[in-house]
């Protein structure tokens, strides 16, 4: 009868298994093979060039806004490593790295963040779900996928990944609770990356671990150093293991750092320090792996400068690709509106577009029909 | 044929469209073991099974938003939200996802799924239940937008609606599900989506309505034959958006005038639409002013007075009256 | 860094003072005064009566449908036994006795479930809010009042209750995280009666306690009998006095159950058994009040019978008044819209309407104008 | 008088009313430390403080749902939801309690408040940054919808916003907040909401157009009466509910032709609205089909072709010369 504390039924485990110095705790290290951990960091290094070359770009007015995913590689490709072709991916827009680890072609990227809208022609093979930039809406999508596997009897996941900005909202919370009472096989990834736009983590909430929100829909939760590779594949496998036998979904909060502005269209020095920047660069998630793999022999110099030069030539090839299929195509705004046949009404708009299109492009005036 | 009320119709047509087609599933709040609280999902769960007939948590945006992604993942969900005044909590999922995902992935993911949900006063409802905003989806790009007006209409436009290969709105006007009933043949029967219907023919005005004011409207139509030897003629929207402007313009080019009759707020609503169709298509035929019988520009009032508000058969009548006499 | 549990700052505590036999914890027995005893007796006696009465009425056509709360009476008044007058309160729809409580009189809330608009006449000299029908839809706003009163500062705090399926809703989750993260002097109720509608608690959520989502957005939670009116003033006075003196939000899990239909709209019997039902009867709030009242001797069979008199004295007199005022005013459909004078075309708009209306009234057909 | 971009001039009148009114609050995402993605908060929380000028969590709902509660509780709140795409996660709190609360409550809680949101396309944005769907609010009873088309207008219209004892959707055409500058007086002033503006006189025919549209409208007046001889009028809706039908008819009644503009989808949109009004209040002097020049009924395009979708002053000008010689 009196007072007592009680406690939820899930916990919550924090992981960390490389230190900044880029040693692995013995027992929890994965213990990936060689070619695994080059496959990955050439994958961390790619996200991170690309995103460097397309701020370039951006400056000299080749690119649109984008949002760079500095600093936030190993939460990324950590959390889709252990993903099948099979399984889906519900990317947020800061998903670079785990798109092109997924299939995601570096052209296909460009023309989608410069306005393309056949940069979401969605690459065959795998099951994606193209982002959308409305934040935590994805979400709730990601968990009908899952539970439509139970409906189906799959045996595939889902795996989603939203800010530490999108977990307050409704939709998030929503879904945390769907998934649970649905035991849907989902993996929940919070990439907290401090802030939302300009807001920090300390004002989105007042919790220490977004983590923490899992017991409270009745999911385990781990809270994991998203700077570290090794504990964010030891994490994200152990999520994809248990939802794929029939667990149900977890809840990952992968703790990293924003290190570059919000998007192109943002300055950071308005509402951030340096020395929160630089504490941050002390933890970077590629220099931590490089110093693990040149430790255990996997990376010396030699293999480091080819995979950069690999990694420049591909985002060489895919920007050359990206020039030539950068024309913009006016001409296809009202296809895909509706699978079935397009209305009466709508082919009629249709045609009145494409005759002012016509006469725009031909720079011709509009006369009356 | 049976005879039968339009709950029971659209029952029938859920439990058919489950029997035949495995991919089709039904979610909502209370559509299980309760049968839905207008007992339209009735006796699903017991013959299709939890997998199938699923009843979701209080969430409107958790509820649309997973349907998208069932959708997206291959099922035919049927989703219910529970009154159409909560499907403000599900807009942002509708508009985003629902309206969207087709197009966003180029085609790649098919939104095939209906989303149910009763509309419209008359049956003396608290605060929030009696609401017609079927002109915040006709004007949201990527939907379809329906509403039957009885009881065989309404199991074939449901029919309709499941086999659509796009997200569409299905409003129930909630006062007719058991105002009357209507013979429904055992099998189901076709709709093509975007047709209005002639429900009857007339020459000296065009009387437009939808779902439950239909039937003020053909009353107004007797009335004005009857009583003052005018023949109206009453076409029934049903699709709300793909709207067929085509059959609209061919009556009124007919008859040079029109009234369109409908629930909800007048500003920006369906009448409008309406309006401004009749007035590109069939301008030059126009003898006066296309009239709106519709809802006001206030909220829907509490229900004790909630019959001196809707549109009713006089209302029609006197504005159909001043547009021949214009 | 390896890996390990952690938890989250705010714990929840459980906690119950009365068993069903009405003994109640030596210790944590808030010794209430004799008057307040009966007071809260008398309070709870009245909800049920009107309760019943209303139901009869339902039956018998002479009341709109409407959400009986048989079984919350402690929950309900318990809830709002420590508030002020300029506190704020913010219900849910099925708050009939808090209400009550609070100063609202009976003919107007018979008024407003018989579907009239005047029973949202506000009660003078208290701050609270008109209920909305949509579930969770209030919550942001208590919110905001209890955020606008650190602005203005005042002292005041804000009590909102909403059911267990509320919580679902992703507007309850946000408050809960604006509260926190704002500090506002609130206290969020959830009253979980077992089920939304047809759902059961468990189909609800996976958690055993809403309770747990306390911690999960920062703040204490208390997980309370519900059916026990000291447990109830206890855990609340706790909250609100926490609120007012600037220690924030606080969530309280009031554990109870509906024991009538969800509203005389509803047929419970199709969804859940006659035994789960029984078993609560025995936990029934009232009854076990009622023995520690009278073990106490605060109360003794006149005085309980004094009280059901005066109480359905009160609900006669209630009625009565209600029968007169039971006249439908559809005249003012259109007041209140704006603050502001009325727009020129809502104003053409009401007189359309005024007009066709005195048509309707004196029974006369329209006539075109 | 200073001049300055609408972007200043909308600081301004947030700066001004914030020092003369402690009532009065602004909050939002991002409207802090970061001054709002768009820089119409700047330098506010500095000069305030954190009381008066609040970072929100990333939750719309929320922020409207607390900006109502605070409005219930006596502050005067001005809401920034940061692109007008994202009010639909609050679509519920804007129809169930900013649209509703002044009512539900019979008048006791006054829910002055603002919920401003940049919308409109022409900054190569992202998905879901570019839409127009002022017409959603325009169907809600209970609210306002006012939109500037210009820095002075922005600063007066923004100022009566926070006056208007009701709740009032702002919406700003992104388009323009620094397109140019105009002169604006230090002192604010008063501008009553309900009303149109007629912009330029003309006597062949009435465009009616707003926000962002205003522009390429008045270039099209222009090259109309240079190319053409068409002496257009046109109007600046400013408020798009209330809606001034007055100054409508009396235009319309004056040309005897119209053409609306505006962004958004065209079905069931202000456009429709426009037209449904000139049919009722000069239906007799109307010589041409009133004309829609809008957006279509499909999604925003991504922004490497939106250029070719937004209405343009020659799309103007051809439905203008149609309607002249119709
Ligand atoms: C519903 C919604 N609200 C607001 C925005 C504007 N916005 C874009 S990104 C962003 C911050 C997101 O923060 P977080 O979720 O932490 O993701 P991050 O950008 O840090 O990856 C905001 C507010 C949006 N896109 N969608
Ligand atoms: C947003 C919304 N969705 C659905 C409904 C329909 N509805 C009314 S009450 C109710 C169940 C509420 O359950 P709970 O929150 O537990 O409160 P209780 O009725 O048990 O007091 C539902 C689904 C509603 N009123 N509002
Ligand atoms: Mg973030
Ligand atoms: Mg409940």
């Amino acid at each position: 009868m009196p007072r007592k504390t009680i406690v939820p039924e899930n916990t919550v485990d924090e992981l960390s298994i490389l230190d900044e110095e880029g040693r692995a705790d013995a027992e929890l290290d994965p213990k990936m093979d060689r070619d695994s951990l080059l496959k990955v960091y050439q994958a961390m290094v790619k996200a991170r060039t690309l995103d460097d070359r397309m701020i370039t770009m951006q400056r000299q007015g080749q690119m649109g806004t984008f949002a760079p995913g500095r600093g936030q590689e190993a939460a990324q490709i950590g959390s889709v490593y252990s993903l099948r072709p099979t399984d889906w991916f519900a990317p947020s827009y800061r998903s670079f790295g785990a798109q092109m680890w997924r299939g995601w072609a570096i052209d296909q990227l460009m023309m989608l963040w410069d306005g393309y809208f056949e940069g979401f022609d969605l690459p065959e093979g795998i099951n994606d779900l193209p982002f959308s930039i409305v934040i935590g809406c994805h979400v709730p999508l990601a968990t009908g996928v899952a539970m439509a596997q139970t409906c189906q009897g799959t045996d595939s996941v889902v795996l989603t990944n939203f800010g530490d900005g999108a977990s307050s909202e409704g939709d998030v919370s929503e879904s945390l609770n769907f998934a649970a009472v649905h035991n849907a096989p989902i993996v929940f990834i919070c990439e907290n990356n401090g802030y939302a736009i300009s807001l920090p983590f300390e004002k989105q909430t007042k919790i220490k671990s977004i983590a923490h929100r899992a017991p409270a829909f009745g999911m385990p939760g781990m809270r994991v150093d998203g700077n570290d590779i090794l504990a964010m594949v030891s994490a994200t496998k152990e999520a994809i293991d248990r939802a794929r036998s029939g667990g149900g979904p977890t809840l990952i909060e992968a703790v990293t750092f924003r290190m570059e502005m919000h998007t192109t269209a943002d300055d950071p020095t308005v509402y951030r320090a340096d020395n929160e920047v630089a504490r941050w660069t002390a933890r970077d998630p590629i220099s931590r792996f490089e110093k693990y793999l040149l430790a255990s022999g996997v990376l010396d110099a030699s293999i480091k400068t080819r995979i950069a030069s690999d990694v420049d030539e591909e985002i060489r090839l895919g920007r050359e690709k990206f020039k030539q299929r950068a024309k913009p195509n006016a001409q296809e705004v009202f296809d895909y509106m509706y699978a079935a046949d397009m209305p009466p009404e709508l082919k009629a708009q249709k045609n009145e577009y494409l005759r002012k299109l016509a006469a725009r492009l031909a720079g011709k005036k509009l006369t009356p029909v | 044929m049976p005879k039968m009320n339009m709950a029971r119709a659209l029952n029938l047509a859920l439990k058919q469209n489950l029997a035949s087609d495995p991919t089709v599933v039904v979610m909502g709040e209370d559509v299980g073991v309760d049968g839905g609280v207008f007992r339209i999902t009735k006796g699903l769960l017991e013959e299709f099974g939890p997998k199938r007939v699923m009843d979701s948590p209080l969430a409107e945006a958790g509820i649309i938003g997973t349907a998208v992604g069932m959708a997206a993942a291959g099922l035919k969900p049927v989703a219910e939200i529970q009154f159409s005044g909560f499907t403000y909590q599900a807009f942002h999922q509708i508009e985003q996802n629902m309206a969207r995902l087709h197009n966003r992935s180029r085609g790649r993911y098919k939104v095939q799924m209906v989303m149910r949900a009763p509309y419209g006063g008359g049956i003396r409802a608290v605060e929030h239940h009696s609401e017609s905003r079927e002109a915040y989806w006709a004007h949201t790009p990527g939907l379809k937008v329906v509403i039957p007006s009885g009881p065989r209409l309404a199991r074939s436009l449901l029919h309709a609606a499941i086999h659509d290969p796009d997200p569409v709105i299905f409003y129930e006007p909630k006062a007719i599900y058991r105002a009357f009933k209507e013979e429904v043949p055992e099998e189901p029967e076709a709709f093509e989506i975007g047709k209005a219907r002639v429900v009857r023919v007339g020459s000296d005005i065009t009387l437009i309505a939808y779902g439950a004011m239909i039937r003020p409207t053909l009353e107004a139509a007797d009335d004005l034959e009857e009583t003052h030897g005018i023949r109206a003629e009453v076409i029934d929207l049903i699709s709300i958006w793909p709207m067929d402007t085509e059959t609209l313009a061919a009556s009124v080019s007919k008859t040079g005038r029109a009234v369109v009759v409908h629930e909800g707020p007048r500003s920006c609503g369906i009448g409008a639409e309406v309006v401004a169709r009749i007035n590109e298509s069939a301008f030059a035929h126009l003898e006066a002013p296309v009239a709106r019988v519709t809802g006001y520009d206030i909220h829907f009032p509490f229900f004790q007075v909630e019959r001196f508000y809707l549109p009713d058969s006089e209302a029609v009548v006197e504005s159909a009256l001043e547009a021949v006499n214009y």
